[in-house]
């Protein structure tokens, strides 16, 4: 019960974060929410009994993809700035 | 036998390995991967081969030690074997191809290939469910990276688009396995088939999403804007990957997938594929980008794979033939063209002029677009007529019309692109690169068409009715086109000698088809002397002379519907190549084609539908047609766009006035009777005389009617000496229509009589007419004038020809008349009769102005010195002359064996014309060509010498000593009057002449063109929105299946 | 209602709802990035879906270790199968993630706009 | 405002498709026949404590070999596309914190412990070759990170790709000459349960698959992280 | 023997006819000149004309063409006379006409025509074109109330053979076709007017216009032929006419009473009309006489 509230609340949190992704105006902020749309899904997935895909959703799906993400954003960013 | 997993092993192993090689290494890495490349062709090809012929049986490829379900399985049958082979080929082809632009980007670019090459022989052959989709993923992103190989905007774009179109695919898809594992508790495909899980809903579903993926990777219409872009944008070899490679996979893929969903996803499958071929082609008529419009063609061929998958259980075991001629020839033909179009580097297909800077690559693409069009002897012409056939058999006729339609499209923007390409404008300045790496994979896969059209052959039912020997032959001439013209000639010449005396003997007891053979045979024997007199090596003329001339045989010899049509295609192709051939005449030829290949598909039709419930194929099978209504009228148009009936005329008079000279009478005197010949079986199937009173004949003498009045009237307004011709040529088929439609048996002599006329008339005028031409170099008649001088040969021969045409005693012309009347007062049909007549007094206006413009009348100085036309068209006319006055006096040769023949067979048993000596009667009147000859010859020759007598001091006078009031003009251009000779007539009864054919046509063209433009419009170009149709797609498919 | 109220339940209809809102911001979104973006979520959904599935209450890990013991293994894990194909989406996942943002940088090299309207040079 | 319409009914109708599918769900009670098998059976096979890693490396080892291979593609791909980007001139990027540097000197080598430990032991505990190929490339951003202006040799990590990749597959054709067929993890021997050295090839397989997909995933990031120190005067 | 026999009573046919012709146009130019209050020429002017014309000596040619056009166009003419029976139940003055039926004769005629066409075309002289061109245009609707007319009596009498069209119409006026299908002999008859080049329809010489229309170019023999032919052809079309609708002819005066009367029927309405142009013609040629011509065959259909 208790593992069903707490997960209850973790996909409330997601689905706020996918609805800041999708619909916040900051590039960056949607980035991070999607980011931690991922970490949460790695930590849902810890109490769905699967650990293996938890750590590569954590590592993977949320770190490697959100580092991928800022490297692009940053340097549209810094061309922007410069014109 | 090598292990499939070897495949995977070499390329893999071969990727990985050239990471290892330093970035200058290119030359290196192109070596290791072309034989990495070449490695799996073996094993893959060596599978196909042993399996086929029986020396292994197919073999499940276990990993990881354990069996499936537990493990991922891969199996090696015939199907797969035979598409890994045309994979690896194509892999190994396409990089031969592909070669000079990866070495550009490195060892890199190389790997990827691989890669992709190693995937798609994944996808051939996994049956787990999963790894399908991991290694659909690889496909995607190597297609997505060798898209990116030509670093233009344009190719980013359609990158993107391709990515995220085909990433919501997937997204789709893995949704689906997800479901799948969950209802079925297995990812093995046969394991699930097997446990036959599909019984709950959410299942259902699962495998819902799951086939529409495939469906959408096969990119259906409208679903597809992402692909076209693709298309449009990447490099030509890439795009031929694409076409043939992805989209080969793909269609396995559904194969393989489609016994996971229950029966109605076959219906579903045709539906889409229907849609797809039809919309596809549709829009490709606007298109004129050339890549594009190859996606268009592309994605449209592989909707009619997908047809002919949905009708899998009605195809029964045809199926695998059927499905074998479109595939094979869809890949083959669609790399082979996309390779051609990255060799031309030409944006626009009006660019394509440029090709005929090669004969070999103009050659390849000529085969590459007949085989997609579906034209005999390549594959898919075996496959469309089989799959129609039986579709025909279960009644599904809307089917086959939306098969034929869609063809119809595609084969009108492929023409119109064959027609840019041998005609189009071309500068001078640019040559055509051909580096050898870039052609040798078309012609490799050129050959292979050959190879495949064998197959397809042997596989199909009436394949083996085939003479095959006339078609090798044909090959022959292209092998030796570069020999000088005079040679091939003779071949040419001699092997229809030689075909004429060997067909003799087979056909001597029917006098019908004697009739007409000798008209195909003497006619092109005898116009192929006049090819004489051209000088060098006429390349690719001989070819598809030979290939019209058999073909029009073939409707003669042919005892099955299915040699018939064969004939007939061939026929339409040869003789499309021979009006292009002209100098102005890419937009006729272009007419002539649409007309011919809507016909022929009118044709296929209406035998499709004779064919419906009964079992053999025979010709007679048409009067047994459970629909005759529809049948009949069918075939009847498709003959009549043959015959230039008015209407469906107006491809006929450009097409054979912008013809080589020496084409013309092939064209206008020979190759119309074939479309004669289809109306004769066609009526005689029909019943004969008991058919008579059929509705169908009774509107058909009308048409025959208007058609010969208004082709005689368009004649009279023409300047061109060659139209003029070709309109009488309208009206003259008009005639022999109308004759045909009494279904009488005096109506038929007079109908053969017409026929033999005008191919002894018409051919005649068309070889002097193309002589004259030939040496004043234009057509225009009022530019003539006076060369009754310089050539009195031709002007004897026009005389006779005109005198026969217009009916004028003693020449064999006023037999047909004579023979005409009587069955028209016979039947009852006055008052078309009297239109017909109009139409024969009509004749003379244009005669006289043929005649008197070119030959008689004022001689221009800029003429004074030419010759007489060429001794080698002056031959043919006396032999056609002299077979004229044989008719002339003796008719009764010919009409005696004719009218017996009608008379004994079933067809027309009451004899109307009798024969005493050389007198016919009927009960009406009577005619005595012999005598009449005599009476008259004997006079002028009497009035001749008395005239001699009485004028023998007479002195010739110079051009300009003429009678004139008062001042009189000096030139003789004033002086000719020819220049809208009958405008008083014009005045009178021009409003009958309005081109309300050409209007209607036009306007339909027009409108065709602007729905196609405006449906092209959907294509936003928008990636987002083709996501968005994509989504719809899905929904609405759900719709239509729950 | 208990019964709805366990972990696959939630999880199941917290992926189908990712799903929708990733859908639907992959068509609604003008900014390439955005869809970009989108496209992870409805990724991550997936993900979420296929874990779910592979759940079976009050069971753990597929690892046999001290808890489970090895001869009942079947009675106490959860199944492995969808875990290991969730793995492999992953990794494909990211793999075209980078691939569609190096696109779109290239892209956005070009033509200076993440704008999916402006990107229509090719139609028709 | 049409468009978007359009869009809301399409979203719609597609939601309600897939309602259909996922309120089809229940809960299960036990494990399929597939499942059960890798659960019983499977144990004995292959030898691995960590079912996941006994599906992943031998069950599913095509698969397997596939998502290598994607990574690699994209890699590759991501290298061709970025290509273009690198050559303008290295600008020199602001030093990273002193206390980033020298926790980057203690942390680095202890990091790149942790990733080869996870996939040595994947077939033991949790993790295995992504997770521990992840954790690998994450010591290169650290690094990046720090030292922002060291060059890291794109030809090292081909090489480590080249070779796992090409050691992957020796293995798996091994697998096809000495042991039941393409990746069966027999071809060593299956060991003592529970130990390291146990599971047959599988944590030898596993750590080529780290080591690879650790190379892959910092050939993208380094080639994502190239774009940074750029000047390009193109933009 | 039975041919030389023949030979001359065709022969001796011909010189009836032709001098007959040429008397008839002298009596009907002399009609016409009383009718217009003019003395007019003698009735034997024709005859000297023609005997002139042969006479002259110095003759001029444009070509092979041009000296054949004349022997075509006699050949049409004398053509016509030989497929023609002339009179009714007598064999030897039937001439060649067991060789062909009515479609012959129709079509034969076509044969001078072109000669003249081509002849005149050789010339060089625009006139003659000139006037060809309309003589053909003027003639395709002429032809057609004809073709109507004999259609309608090829019913009538179900037989396209001339004679026996004859022999259908003997014992009696009220046999003759004129009152039993009087809307194909009105057709018939109007097409006749045309068929004489006479106004209205006289276009095709059109002496304001066009001196002497496609003879142009031709005098000395040439003329004498062509002159030679006209007298046959009138004469002999006029026959055509008595036979078809007419009852034809038993005896030579009867023949030569009929014809002439044909003939002045046509010259009478070329008194009365004012000349069409072309353009003008073929319409009205194409309405009211094809219109009748229907009518004829409608109601034998019926």
């Amino acid at each position: 019960m208790i593992y069903s509230i707490i997960v209850l609340i973790l996909s409330l949190i997601m689905l706020v974060m996918a609805l800041v992704a999708i619909h916040h105006k900051s590039l960056q902020i949607a980035v991070i929410a999607s980011g931690i749309i991922s970490l949460f899904a790695s930590v849902v997935y810890i109490f769905l009994a699967a650990p293996d895909v938890a750590i590569t959703e954590a590592s993977i799906g949320s770190a490697l993809t959100v580092i991928i993400f800022f490297y692009v954003l940053n340097k549209i960013r810094h061309s922007d700035a410069k014109e | 036998m090598v292990s499939p997993i070897y495949i995977i092993a070499i390329l893999l192993g071969m990727a990985f390995m050239l990471g290892l090689l330093s970035k200058s290494g290119t030359r290196i890495a192109g070596i290791l991967t072309s034989v990495s490349l070449a490695l799996p062709v073996y094993i893959s090809i060596s599978w196909f081969i042993q399996i086929l012929s029986g020396n292994a049986d197919a073999i499940t490829i276990f990993t990881a030690g354990s069996v499936p379900p537990f493990s991922i399985n891969l199996v090696m049958g015939l199907e797969e074997a035979f598409f890994t082979s045309a994979i690896n080929i194509l892999g190994l082809l396409g990089f031969i191809y592909l070669s000079a632009d990866l070495k550009k980007q490195g060892v890199r670019a190389m790997a990827l290939y691989l890669v992709l090459i190693m995937g798609l022989n994944v996808v051939v052959m996994t049956r787990d469910i999963f790894n399908l989709f991991v290694f659909m993923e690889i496909v995607t992103i190597a297609v997505a990276g060798l898209i990116y190989l030509k670093n233009d905007n344009q190719s980013k774009e359609a990158g993107f688009k391709y990515l995220v179109a085909v990433g919501i695919i997937s997204l789709f898809f893995l949704i689906g396995i997800g479901f799948f594992y969950f209802y079925g508790g297995t990812l093995n495909i046969d394991g699930f088939i097997a446990a036959n899980s599909v019984v709950v809903k959410g299942a259902t579903i699962a495998i819902f999403f799951i086939i529409i993926s495939i469906i959408l990777e096969l990119k259906p219409f409208p679903a597809n804007g992402w692909a076209l872009d693709v298309y449009q944008a990447a490099t030509p070899g890439v795009s031929a990957l694409i076409s043939s490679g992805t989209a080969t996979a793909s269609i396995f893929v559904l194969y393989k997938l489609l016994p996971l969903g229950s029966e109605i996803w076959l219906q579903i499958l045709t539906v889409v594929g229907a849609v797809t071929f039809l919309g596809s082609n549709f829009l490709g008529i606007s298109q004129k980008n050339t890549n594009r419009l190859l996606g268009y063609s592309s994605i449209g061929q592989v909707g009619l794979l997908m047809m002919v998958i949905g009708f899998m259980p009605q195809l029964g075991s045809a199926f695998k033939m059927i499905f074998f001629s479109v595939f094979i020839s869809h890949f083959l033909a669609k790399a082979g063209l996309f390779w051609l179009s990255g060799i031309v580097k030409k944006e626009s297909i009006t660019d394509w002029g440029i090709l005929r800077g090669s004969n070999i690559a103009l050659f390849l693409f000529g085969i590459f677009l007949f085989a997609l069009v579906g034209f005999p002897p390549f594959p898919s012409f075996y496959g469309k007529w089989q799959m129609v056939m039986e579709l025909a058999g279960t009644g599904r006729f809307i089917w086959i019309v939306i098969i034929l339609l869609g063809s119809f499209f595609e084969g009108l923007y492929l023409f119109r692109w064959l027609g840019y390409a041998i005609k189009g404008e071309k500068s001078n300045e640019e040559k055509l690169q051909i580096p050898w790496d870039k052609i040798v994979p078309p012609f490799i896969f050129g050959i292979s068409l050959f190879i495949a059209a064998y197959y397809a052959n042997s596989m199909s039912v009436y394949g083996n009715t085939i003479n095959l020997i006339p078609l090798v032959f044909i090959l022959l001439l292209f092998v030796i086109d570069f020999l000088p013209a005079y040679i091939k000639n003779t071949i040419t010449i001699g092997a229809m000698v030689y075909y004429a005396v060997n067909l003799y003997p087979s056909i001597s007891d029917d006098t019908l088809r004697v009739v007409f053979a000798a008209i195909f045979l003497i006619g092109g024997i005898l116009t192929m002397i006049a090819g004489y007199s051209v000088k060098g090596k006429r390349k690719g003329f001989f070819p598809f002379a030979v290939m019209m001339y058999f073909g029009l045989i073939g409707l003669i010899e042919a005892e099955n519907l299915f040699q018939f049509f064969f004939a007939w295609e061939l026929m339409t192709l040869g003789s499309y190549i021979l009006i292009i051939r002209g100098k102005f005449s890419m937009k006729h030829a272009f007419n002539y084609m649409l007309f011919s290949l809507g016909g022929a598909y009118l044709i296929f039709l209406g035998i499709a539908m004779s064919s419906f419930g009964n079992t053999s194929l025979d010709i007679g099978i048409i009067g047994l047609s459970t629909m005759p209504g529809w049948s009949y009228t069918l075939l009847a148009i498709g003959f009549l766009t043959k015959t230039a009936a008015l209407g469906l005329h107006i491809w006929l008079p450009g097409a054979h006035a912008e013809a080589e000279s020496d084409v013309s009478p092939m064209v206008s005197g020979i190759l119309l009777k074939g479309g004669v010949f289809g109306l004769i079986v066609l009526f005689l199937a029909m019943g004969g005389e008991q058919a008579a009173s059929h509705p169908l004949l009774y509107s058909l003498g009308w048409l025959g009617a208007i058609t010969a009045l208004g082709g005689n009237l368009l004649a009279v307004f023409q300047e061109d000496a060659k139209r003029l011709l070709a309109y009488s040529s309208v009206a003259n088929l008009g005639y022999i229509l109308f004759a045909l439609a009494f279904m009488t048996n005096i109506g038929w002599l007079s109908a053969l009589t017409y026929s033999i006329n005008h191919f002894l008339f018409k051919t005649l005028l068309f070889l002097a007419i193309g002589g004259v031409v030939l040496r004043v170099k234009t057509h225009n008649m009022y530019e003539m004038g006076g060369l009754i001088k310089q050539m009195p040969w031709s002007f004897i021969a026009v005389l006779i020809g005109i005198i026969t045409l217009a009916g004028i005693p003693p020449l064999s012309g006023y037999a047909g008349k004579w023979l005409f009347y009587n069955a028209v007062i016979t039947k009852g049909w006055y008052f078309q009769g009297v239109l017909v007549f109009f139409a024969g007094t009509i004749a003379f206006l244009y005669c006289f102005k043929l005649i008197y413009s070119v030959f008689l009348g004022q001689p221009k100085d800029r003429f004074r010195k030419v010759k007489e036309a060429p001794i080698w068209y002056l031959i043919p006319q006396f032999i056609l002359i002299i077979g004229i006055m044989i008719f002339s006096a003796r008719p009764d040769l010919v009409l005696k064996p004719i009218g017996a023949l009608l008379t004994q067979s079933s067809y027309f048993p009451s004899d109307s014309l009798s024969w005493e000596n050389v007198t016919a009667s009927t009960n009406l009147g009577y005619w005595s060509g012999y005598k009449i000859m005599l009476v008259i010859g004997v006079m002028f020759a009497v009035l001749l010498v008395w005239l001699m007598y009485m004028s023998r001091k007479t002195q010739k006078v110079k051009q300009f000593n003429i009678v004139y009031a008062g001042e009189r003009p000096f030139t003789p251009e004033t002086t000719h009057f020819s220049h809208n000779m009958f405008s008083h007539y014009y005045k009178a009864l021009g409003f009958l002449s309005a081109p309300l054919a050409t209007r209607f046509w036009n306007i339909t063209n027009d409108i065709t063109h602007r729905i196609a433009d405006g449906s092209k419009r959907l294509y936003t170009g928008n990636g987002q929105t083709y996501l968005a149709v994509i989504m719809a797609y899905i929904i609405i498919i759900y719709l239509i299946m729950f | 209602m208990t019964n709805l109220f366990s972990i696959e339940y939630i999880t199941i209809f917290t992926s189908f709802a990712l799903l929708v809102l990733g859908l639907w911001g992959i068509i609604s979104q003008k900014n390439i990035f955005k869809i970009i973006i989108s496209f992870s979520i409805v990724n991550t959904s997936i993900h979420l879906l296929l874990v779910s599935l592979a759940y079976i209450r009050n069971r753990t890990a597929p690892i046999i270790d001290s808890a489970v013991d090895r001869v009942n293994a079947a009675e106490k894990v959860v199944d492995p199968v969808p875990h290991a194909l969730v793995l492999t989406a992953i990794v494909i996942g990211i793999g075209i993630t980078a691939l569609m943002l190096s696109y779109a940088f290239t892209m956005y090299k070009q033509h200076k706009t993440l704008d999916i309207n402006q990107y229509k040079s090719l139609k028709w | 405002m049409l468009r978007n319409s359009l869009r809301v009914i399409i979203i719609a109708a597609l939601g309600w498709i897939l309602f259909q599918v996922y309120s089809g769900y229940s809960s299960r009670d036990e494990l399929n026949e597939l499942a059960g098998y890798y659960a019983t059976e499977g144990l004995s096979e292959v030898g691995a404590a960590n079912l996941v890693t006994s599906v992943v490396v031998t069950y599913r080892g095509l698969d397997t070999l596939g998502e290598v291979t994607i990574l690699f593609l994209t890699a590759l791909i991501i290298g061709l596309m970025l290509k273009a980007e690198h050559r303008g001139d290295r600008t020199r990027l602001r030093e990273s914190s002193e206390f980033l540097v020298t926790a980057s000197h203690v942390l680095l080598p202890v990091i790149f412990m942790v990733g080869v430990y996870i996939f040595i032991n994947g077939h033991l505990t949790p993790g295995g070759g992504f997770q521990g190929g992840a954790i690998l490339a994450s010591t290169l951003i650290l690094m990046l990170l720090s030292f922002t202006n060291s060059k890291i040799s794109h030809k090292v990590l081909e090489i480590t790709e080249s070779v796992s990749g090409i050691s992957f597959i020796v293995l798996g054709i091994l697998g096809v000459i000495l042991a039941g067929g393409f990746l069966d993890n027999k071809i060593l021997p299956l060991g003592e349960f529970g130990k390291l050295f146990s599971a047959g090839a599988i944590p030898v397989i596993y750590s080529f698959i780290g080591l690879k997909v650790g190379a892959e995933l910092s050939t993208i990031i380094l080639e994502f992280n190239q774009i940074q120190g750029t000047d390009d005067k193109s933009l | 023997m039975e041919l030389v026999k023949k030979i001359g009573f065709v022969l001796l046919g011909l010189f009836i006819i032709l001098n007959w012709g040429l008397i008839m146009s002298g009596i009907i130019r002399k009609i016409i000149a009383r009718l217009g209050m003019r003395r007019g020429i003698k009735v034997f002017q024709p005859y000297i004309n023609l005997i002139k014309n042969y006479s002259i000596r110095s003759q001029i040619s444009h070509g092979v063409m041009f000296y054949l056009g004349p022997v075509f166009r006699l050949s049409g003419g004398i053509g016509i006379f030989l497929f023609m029976p002339l009179i009714h139940g007598s064999e030897l003055w039937s001439n060649f006409s067991f060789t062909g039926d009515l479609i012959l004769i129709a079509y034969f005629a076509f044969f001078g025509m072109l000669g003249m066409a081509l002849g005149a075309g050789e010339g060089g002289h625009p006139y003659s074109a000139i006037g060809i061109s309309r003589g053909l245009a003027q003639f395709t609707a002429i032809e057609l109330p004809l073709t109507l007319a004999i259609i309608s009596i090829a019913i009538q009498y179900n037989t396209l053979s001339i004679s026996e069209i004859v022999a259908a119409q003997q014992g009696g006026i009220q046999n003759w076709t004129l009152v039993t299908n009087p809307f194909a002999t009105v057709a018939a008859m109007i097409s006749f007017l045309g068929a004489m080049g006479h106004s209205p329809f006289s276009v095709v010489m059109a002496p304001q216009e066009i001196p002497i229309g496609p003879p142009t170019e031709y005098h000395g023999t040439f003329l004498g032929i062509l002159q030679t032919n006209r007298a046959i052809l009138h004469v002999i079309e006029a026959v055509l006419y008595m036979n078809l609708f007419f009852g034809g002819a038993t005896n030579w005066g009867i023949l030569i009473l009929k014809s002439f009367l044909v003939y002045f029927w046509s010259v009478f309405v070329g008194m009365v009309f004012p000349r069409f142009r072309v353009d003008q013609s073929i319409p009205w040629l194409l309405k009211l006489p094809v219109l009748i011509g229907i009518i004829a065959i409608a109601l034998l259909i019926i």
